[in-house]
């Protein structure tokens, strides 16, 4: 079952996704990247139906990639994040729905403030200080509202991030083996190991 | 479980003596689960009227911005400040529109209109979800603990309250209701909209 | 049990297993069954029926009236039924729904009457006697899932008071000054409760002439209205004097109210 | 989405044992009396049955029992538990003590366990130490003591409201001041008859009529019932815990 | 019934088949009385109860037309749900800690239930799931536990005790009971903790959380949970999983009710109420951080923000 | 994408449809619409046309709104009564009531009852049945006083006194036992009123208060509120709190009074924005 994870941080937005992709009771593959950059200090992490995600993800990720070209100024994480729930719930009203939930998490240079957003396949939209999308939020939300700090130091958010996989990989009888963990601070966008 | 019942929430609008007063609770639920606890479902339309929505969050915030397009598209022809009324009538149609594929969601609406006399006079309204119009004078409410609010407000309620005492009688209205609810409640949000300001406080209610 | 946590401590549904953690999803029922279950037939639905009973209480007793058809679906079978029977000096009981088990509800009376008349015990049963029983053999059967598919008025008249109600398939119970059955309740009894509620000093203002007129317009009202329903109809009426059940008397009607209307629509001619 | 609910759906049959009968009680205990009252329409759909059925019953001087849900078998619980007392009074020679009754409420409740009884209990009435209690049941015999709650029909509008009134719920005390822990029996009434007239208007299967019935304990004097029109006596025993029924109209729409 | 007819009755033949009918066939004479005082005398000797059970074919599907909400939310008997509770071993001995709240459909019928049921002074039964079956059936475990002390001249051990409430159930299997129950008490062996639920397992464990906020209480229990914990550190998480499960399950919540177990038997520490944590902590109690448990409280005033040092100045 | 035009097609509007029944496909049962259970009748006197409703609108056994309005405005000497979805029975008669004003501009005479009753029974009819209104047409005209009745499907039917809503048993009961022709129009008034009452205390999804029309020839009376026999009685005791009862956390307010300084120009102010 899928697991994401994200958490901000002083300066940053972590994102973890598992690296799973799954089809019924069959593991295809075990190192899938489910966190794409949608731009310089933009990242989105998708989950959901197999299909829909990577095409929304692409989808998404030009149209921002587009704007940046039109305007030479990337969108801000709250325009992006309003844009992406908005063009999912169009999507949700067309012949061909869109079934994809997204942690989107941004820092914003002029403010210098990281955001993390929260997206589900509805449209639905939150700003949040850390989010969990499958079956790990039942288990990460409290463990999170008693562990996140948000002036946390990368070391000491990452170490919370690792918390809440322990906890998954100990409780959920489907939990996912790996994770893909990227961050986005103001110098942009890059993978970290756990 | 209804789809109303979804992401849970509750809106309720009351009059006072020359005010009204809209509020919402602050949750933002995935059935069961509570995923935030800073959604606000009332949002400004113009200075003096205030629209809150209950029901599915995904249409209250795409049904905000439709709003908040088609005031302003109407204050641009018309160039003046729409009226209550003429919102809440806006409102309904945009609702029954979609008769056969609606929004989920309840809309309440309350500000103040302004007579010939230039005096302010309070309004609310409520409509279910393909946008039959209610029109009260007294109060009214949306959202999964609507039952719970009716039972309060209708103990509660009485006319001519100043904009203060109006402000103790709707929240606590509100509370004691999303108290009974399982989906709504969180903390809450209230506006007193009076001619001269408008007040906003948020409250300190229960978080389970 | 169910242990997802949007549904946790539900009975779970063994029809379908979501996890795929049991062995046999379908699992046996470990409850005895009955071999012959198939075969017990009971009755699901009334076959031949009677529509509304009307009752009201009146100053001097107690006033009853039913039609005097038994339908089968929507065809007039049988036009002269009697639906309304005294049980022992004192009560009438009136049947609406499924005729046959209104007939068993006799031969279960008939047999207590007998019987309390055989004791010789110096009590006679009474009205309320006769509710209570009908009551409790109505829920009892209800509660073996297997009704009797009735819903009956009581009335009757004993030591100076007047009783009436009601009991039904279910072994719901009430009482009040005005009762009706089947669509009664919804068209005969607003003009019965008028003419009771609405009157100052109730019922026991109402002398027996003028309830004998509202019962005939609540049952002519209910002729125009009732598709299930016949212009010949009886009375009962139980005062301190006993029971009286009148013979079947025929309802003056009119069916010329509508004269001057043509069509249903736009037409004219 | 939990994929649970797509195979749960109910299987309809044609015989349905249970129906709904509307109406609301409510109990509400203080320091020395308990009250207990419930409106007297009894309704199936939007048909009124009848507009006076009681709900609320006397069972001993001290014990109350207010009974929602499916009349028929509401009316069969009462006669059950009725019956019981009375043995244990043949067999005790002396009343069954209050918490008494509601253990047996409860197992009478729970032998139908899977045939339930479609009721919503409430008992109330004084302990043995004098005290106003109310214990509240659901259908199948989970219960709890309690001060106040509303069941029924419209028991999501008024326990909220009593929640406001009688646990001053949300409320903050006046500065260097406390909320009172137990009401006096006037205020008790009143809020019992404005939580069943706010009742009425909001909800269409209450109305018609309001009987209430107040348990004082013994030795207390009839101070808060004076006044009230119709006030009728039910006790048996003028020197043990007395019980008062007190009758209102409510509205008939 | 109709019974008081057919008592009296000799004379025609229909009454007799009557009154054979109501020999064999009269289950309107279930034992309702079912245990404890009967008339007011005992009537334990009749051994397990018997239940009445609808003249159906299938009596579950129509226990489950008419009592499950979850399935037809207008279903009309809605039967109380929702919980958390946990309890968990450690050197000190068992602490239990459950919420309050009890909800019909999203209706919070109440908020002041007691979850944790007092099966005698060593021993201590959760209560989630159905609670009815919960309060009925270890009520009755706690008859069985005194007759095993009658009978045998010492207390009961919690295995022996969960393995009697497991069978209890597991005899019940498929008819529609819910129970999900963590008998937990001190005996011989030292503190134990046995999860039974009424699908007729029976787990012997250190940690268990049951009900629909489990998962959340897990979340900050797992991570708090060491074996050498203190007494005030265990209640401490006890308090602050039961805050946690109450915060973000919207079917949990209003109060903690805190228990111990040790040695010398249990002991109740406390009543919490869910939304004066998060504001302001558990108050003065042994073992609490003195800071409150909401997020938003916890961390107001601090920000994610990141302005460069130099802009600032 | 995102593209909201406010000159959108006239008639409903479907894009939802794809979603919500992807929605129910997930699981989640799709609400039903406010729908009134209600008693409204009509019946024909002397002069014209008398009609009556209820003032009760209910979601599910909740009472939503006490004192609704249900006799709706065509035209000036035709109403219209609905009962069913009350959004449906609202936007239907707005919508035929603005047509009938076109079709009065358009051929420069009164409209008649009929062309009212044609042009809903082919609205109604269109949407067989999914449009849930169910209407008592009444109005005079050119032709007389006409009464119809107009089923949710689209059927309609032209009678002397007609019931509908939850309440038309009752209230056809008391015109079956009391409707004579030619009445005058205090009787028709006091028998619409009767009839109205019957639904109120015997139906529960009918309540509060009557309010009648009465239409004859060149005039209409609209009796909004002309019995009410539901008055709520006086509370035991007010329910005020005193001021700071309710706890909050924290407080913003937004001054609406734009409040201008005037500060002259000129004097000590000049010598610093000296421009020279």
């Amino acid at each position: 079952m899928e697991c994401s994870f994200a958490l901000t941080g002083k300066g940053y937005v972590l994102i973890a996704a598992d690296t799973t992709a799954a089809r019924s009771i069959v593991k295809m593959k075990a190192d899938e990247d489910k966190i794409k950059s949608l731009g310089p200090h933009l990242l989105m992490a998708y989950s959901g139906e197999p299909g829909d995600t990577v095409q929304f993800a692409e989808y998404v990720e030009r149209n921002i990639r587009l704007y940046q070209i039109r305007n030479l100024y990337p969108l801000r994480p709250a325009s992006a994040a309003s844009w992406v729930r908005r063009a999912l719930a169009d999507s949700l009203r067309s012949r061909s729905p869109y079934s994809v939930n997204l942690l989107l998490g941004g820092y914003d240079t002029a403010t210098h403030a990281p955001s993390l957003y929260w997206i589900d396949y509805l449209g639905t939209q939150a700003e949040v200080p850390f989010a969990c999308h499958g079956y790990g939020s039942y288990f990460a939300l409290s463990l999170l509202d008693r562990y996140h700090d948000p002036e946390a130091s990368l070391e000491e958010g990452l170490a919370t991030l690792r918390r809440c996989i322990d906890e998954v990989a100990k409780r959920l009888v489907v939990a996912p083996g790996k994770y893909k963990v990227k961050v986005v601070d103001k110098d942009g966008v890059r993978e970290i190991e756990l | 479980m209804s789809i109303m019942e979804y992401n849970g929430g509750s809106v309720i609008a009351m009059v006072g003596k020359g005010c009204v007063a809209i509020g919402s609770d602050l949750r933002l639920g995935n059935q069961a689960l509570t995923v935030a606890t800073n959604f606000e479902k009332v949002f400004p339309v113009t200075d003096r009227i205030y629209l809150g929505m209950s029901g599915l969050a995904t249409d209250v915030a795409t049904l905000r911005e439709q709003f908040r397009f088609r005031v302003n598209m109407y204050q641009i022809k018309e160039e003046r400040d729409i009226e209550p009324e003429a919102f809440a009538h806006l409102v309904s149609s945009t609702l029954y529109e979609r008769r056969f594929g609606p929004y989920f969601i309840e809309p309440v609406i309350g500000g103040l209109w302004k007579t010939q006399g230039g005096e302010y006079k309070p309004y609310i309204a409520a409509a279910d979800l393909i946008g039959c119009l209610n029109f009260a004078k007294d109060f009214v409410v949306a959202g999964t603990a609507s039952e719970k609010l009716f039972g309060v407000a209708e103990g509660l309620w009485e006319p001519d309250l100043e904009p203060e005492d109006l402000f103790e009688t709707i929240s606590q209205t509100l509370m004691n209701g999303v108290d009974r609810d399982a989906y709504s409640g969180w903390g809450a949000i209230i506006h007193i909209v009076t001619p001269d300001k408008v007040v906003t406080r948020t409250l300190k209610g229960r978080m389970d | 049990m169910d242990h997802f946590p949007t549904n946790w401590g539900r009975p779970r549904n063994d029809a379908y297993d979501a996890y795929g953690t049991f062995p046999i999803p379908n699992r046996p029922l470990n409850a005895p069954k009955d071999a012959f279950g198939e075969g017990v037939q009971r009755t699901q639905q009334p076959i031949v029926t009677g529509t509304s009973v009307l009752a009201m209480k009146f100053k001097d007793g107690i006033m009853m009236a039913a039609d005097n058809l038994a339908s089968y679906g929507s065809l007039a079978r049988f036009k002269d039924v009697q639906r309304l029977q005294p049980v022992g000096d004192y009560t009438v009981i009136g049947a609406g729904g499924d005729m046959s088990d209104f007939q068993y509800i006799q031969s279960l009376l008939d047999d207590l009457v007998v019987e309390e008349f055989t004791n010789q015990d110096g009590h006679n049963l009474g009205p309320k006697e006769i509710h209570e029983y009908l009551s409790q053999v109505m829920y009892g059967r209800r509660t073996k899932i297997n009704p009797l598919w009735n819903s009956l008025l009581v009335g009757g008249f004993k030591d100076g008071e007047r009783f009436l109600a009601y009991v039904d398939l279910l072994g719901t119970t009430y009482s009040a000054d005005t009762l009706a059955t089947g669509y009664g309740a919804y068209i005969a009894q607003p003009l019965l409760r008028r003419a009771v509620e609405g009157r100052a000093g109730g019922a026991d203002a109402l002398p027996e002439e003028e309830a004998a007129k509202i019962m005939e317009d609540c049952l002519r009202v209910l002729f125009y209205r009732d598709a299930r329903s016949l212009n010949k109809y009886q009375t009962a009426v139980i005062t301190a004097s006993g029971v009286s059940i009148s013979d079947s008397k025929a309802l003056e009607t009119s069916w010329s109210f509508a004269e001057g209307i043509r069509g249903y629509g736009a037409q004219t001619q | 989405m939990n994929p649970m609910n797509t195979a749960a759906q109910p299987q309809q049959r044609q015989f349905n044992p249970y129906t709904e009968n509307g109406g609301t009680i409510l109990a509400i205990a203080g320091v020395d009396f308990s009250v207990i009252a419930g409106d007297t329409r009894q309704s199936e759909g939007y048909n009124i049955q009848t507009r006076y059925a009681p709900k609320v019953f006397r069972l001993t001087d001290r014990a109350v029992l207010a009974v929602n849900g499916f009349a028929a078998d509401g009316n069969m619980f009462v006669k059950k538990v009725k019956q019981r007392l009375e043995w244990y009074r043949h067999a005790h020679a002396k009343d069954m003590p209050l918490h008494a009754i509601a253990r047996l409420i409860q197992t009478m409740l729970y032998g139908r366990r899977f045939f339930p009884y479609y009721v919503y209990n409430i008992l109330g009435g004084i302990e043995d130490d004098g005290s106003g209690a109310v214990y509240s049941f659901d259908p199948v015999g989970s219960y709890e003591r309690e001060t106040c709650r509303a069941a029924g029909a419209a028991q999501s509008l008024v326990q909220p409201f009593l929640d406001n009134q009688i646990y001053f719920k949300n409320q903050q005390p006046a500065p260097g001041t406390a909320h009172p822990a137990h009401l006096p029996l006037p205020h008790v009434l009143s809020l019992v008859i404005d939580s069943f007239t706010g009742a009425t208007e909001r909800h269409i299967e209450v109305g018609d009529g309001l009987e209430i019935y107040v348990v004082l304990a013994k030795g207390r004097d009839l101070s808060g019932l004076e006044g009230f029109a119709g006030l009728q006596e039910v006790s048996s025993r003028s020197d043990g815990e007395r019980i008062f029924v007190i009758r209102r109209e409510l509205k008939k729409d | 019934m109709n019974t008081f007819v057919n008592q009296f009755s000799t004379s025609s033949a229909l009454s007799v088949i009557k009154k054979a009918q109501a020999v064999t066939d009269d289950d309107e004479e279930f034992s309702d009385a079912a245990w404890g005082s009967e008339a007011g005398f005992g009537s334990l000797a009749k051994g397990v109860p018997s239940f009445s059970v609808p003249a159906v074919q299938d009596p579950t599907s129509f226990l489950r037309l008419h009592t499950d909400d979850h399935a037809d939310p207008n279903c009309r008997i809605k039967i109380q749900h929702g919980t958390t509770t946990l309890a968990f071993r450690f050197q000190g001995g068992v602490i239990v800690a459950v919420d309050s709240r009890a909800t019909a459909g999203s209706y919070i019928a109440s908020g002041t239930v007691k979850k944790v049921i007092e099966i005698n002074p060593y021993l201590l039964g959760t209560m989630a799931g159905g609670a009815a079956d919960c309060q009925y059936w270890e009520t009755y475990l706690g008859i069985q536990c005194r007759l095993h002390e009658l009978r045998n001249r010492e207390r009961i051990s919690v295995a022996a005790a969960s393995k009697y409430l497991s069978n209890l159930v597991y005899g019940y299997k498929g008819m529609g009971l819910s129970m999900g129950t963590m008998i937990c008490g001190w005996d011989k062996t030292g503190p134990a903790v046995f999860y039974v639920d009424s699908d007729g397992s029976r787990l012997k464990g250190d940690l268990f959380s049951v009900g629909s906020g489990s998962t959340f209480a897990y979340g900050v229990l797992d991570q708090g949970y060491r074996w050498d914990l203190t007494d005030e550190e265990a209640q401490e998480l006890g308090r602050r999983s039961i805050y946690a499960a109450g915060h973000r399950d919207a079917f949990s919540g209003n109060t903690c009710n805190l228990y111990h177990v040790k040695e010398d038997g249990w002991r109740f520490i406390g009543n919490y109420d869910i939304t004066k944590m998060h504001y302001d902590g558990p108050g003065d109690v042994p073992g609490s951080t003195k800071v409150a448990y909401g997020y938003d409280v916890r961390v107001e005033g601090r920000t994610s923000s990141n302005p460069p040092v130099a802009a600032a100045a | 994408m995102a593209t909201a035009s406010t000159y959108a097609p006239v008639g409903f509007d479907f894009s939802n449809q794809v979603r919500n029944q992807f929605l129910q496909e997930k699981g989640l049962p799709l609400p039903k619409a406010t729908s009134t259970g209600t008693t409204i009748v009509g019946c024909l006197f002397k002069d014209g046309i008398v009609l009556g409703a209820d003032t009760r609108a209910t979601e599910g056994p909740i009472v939503a709104d006490k004192n609704c309005e249900k006799i709706h405005y065509l035209t000036d000497s035709i109403r219209c009564c609905g009962a069913g979805t009350a959004a449906d029975t609202e936007f239907t008669t707005a919508l035929i009531s603005s047509n009938m004003a076109l079709h009065e501009l358009s051929t420069g005479r009164k409209p008649r009852v009929v062309t009212a009753m044609t042009m809903l029974k082919q609205m109604l009819f269109r949407y067989q049945g999914q449009v849930g209104a169910a209407l008592v047409l009444g109005g005079v005209d050119a032709t007389g006083p006409h009464l119809f009745t107009i089923a949710p499907h689209g059927s309609t039917d032209k009678l002397p006194y007609v019931t509908m809503g939850s309440g038309s048993l009752a209230a056809m009961a008391v015109f079956e036992s009391g409707w004579k022709a030619g009445m005058t129009r205090e009787e028709a008034l006091s028998l619409v009123t009767d009839a109205i009452c019957a639904g109120i205390f015997n139906d529960l999804g009918s309540g509060s208060n009557v309010d009648a029309c009465v239409i004859t020839a060149g005039h209409t009376d609209m009796l909004r509120n002309f019995v009410r026999p539901n008055e709520r009685v006086a509370k035991e005791q007010r329910y005020l709190f005193r001021r700071g009862t309710t706890a909050w956390k924290k407080e913003s307010v937004r001054d609406l009074i734009v409040s201008e300084e005037v500060r002259p120009i000129g004097g000590a102010g000049a010598e610093a924005m000296d421009t020279s």
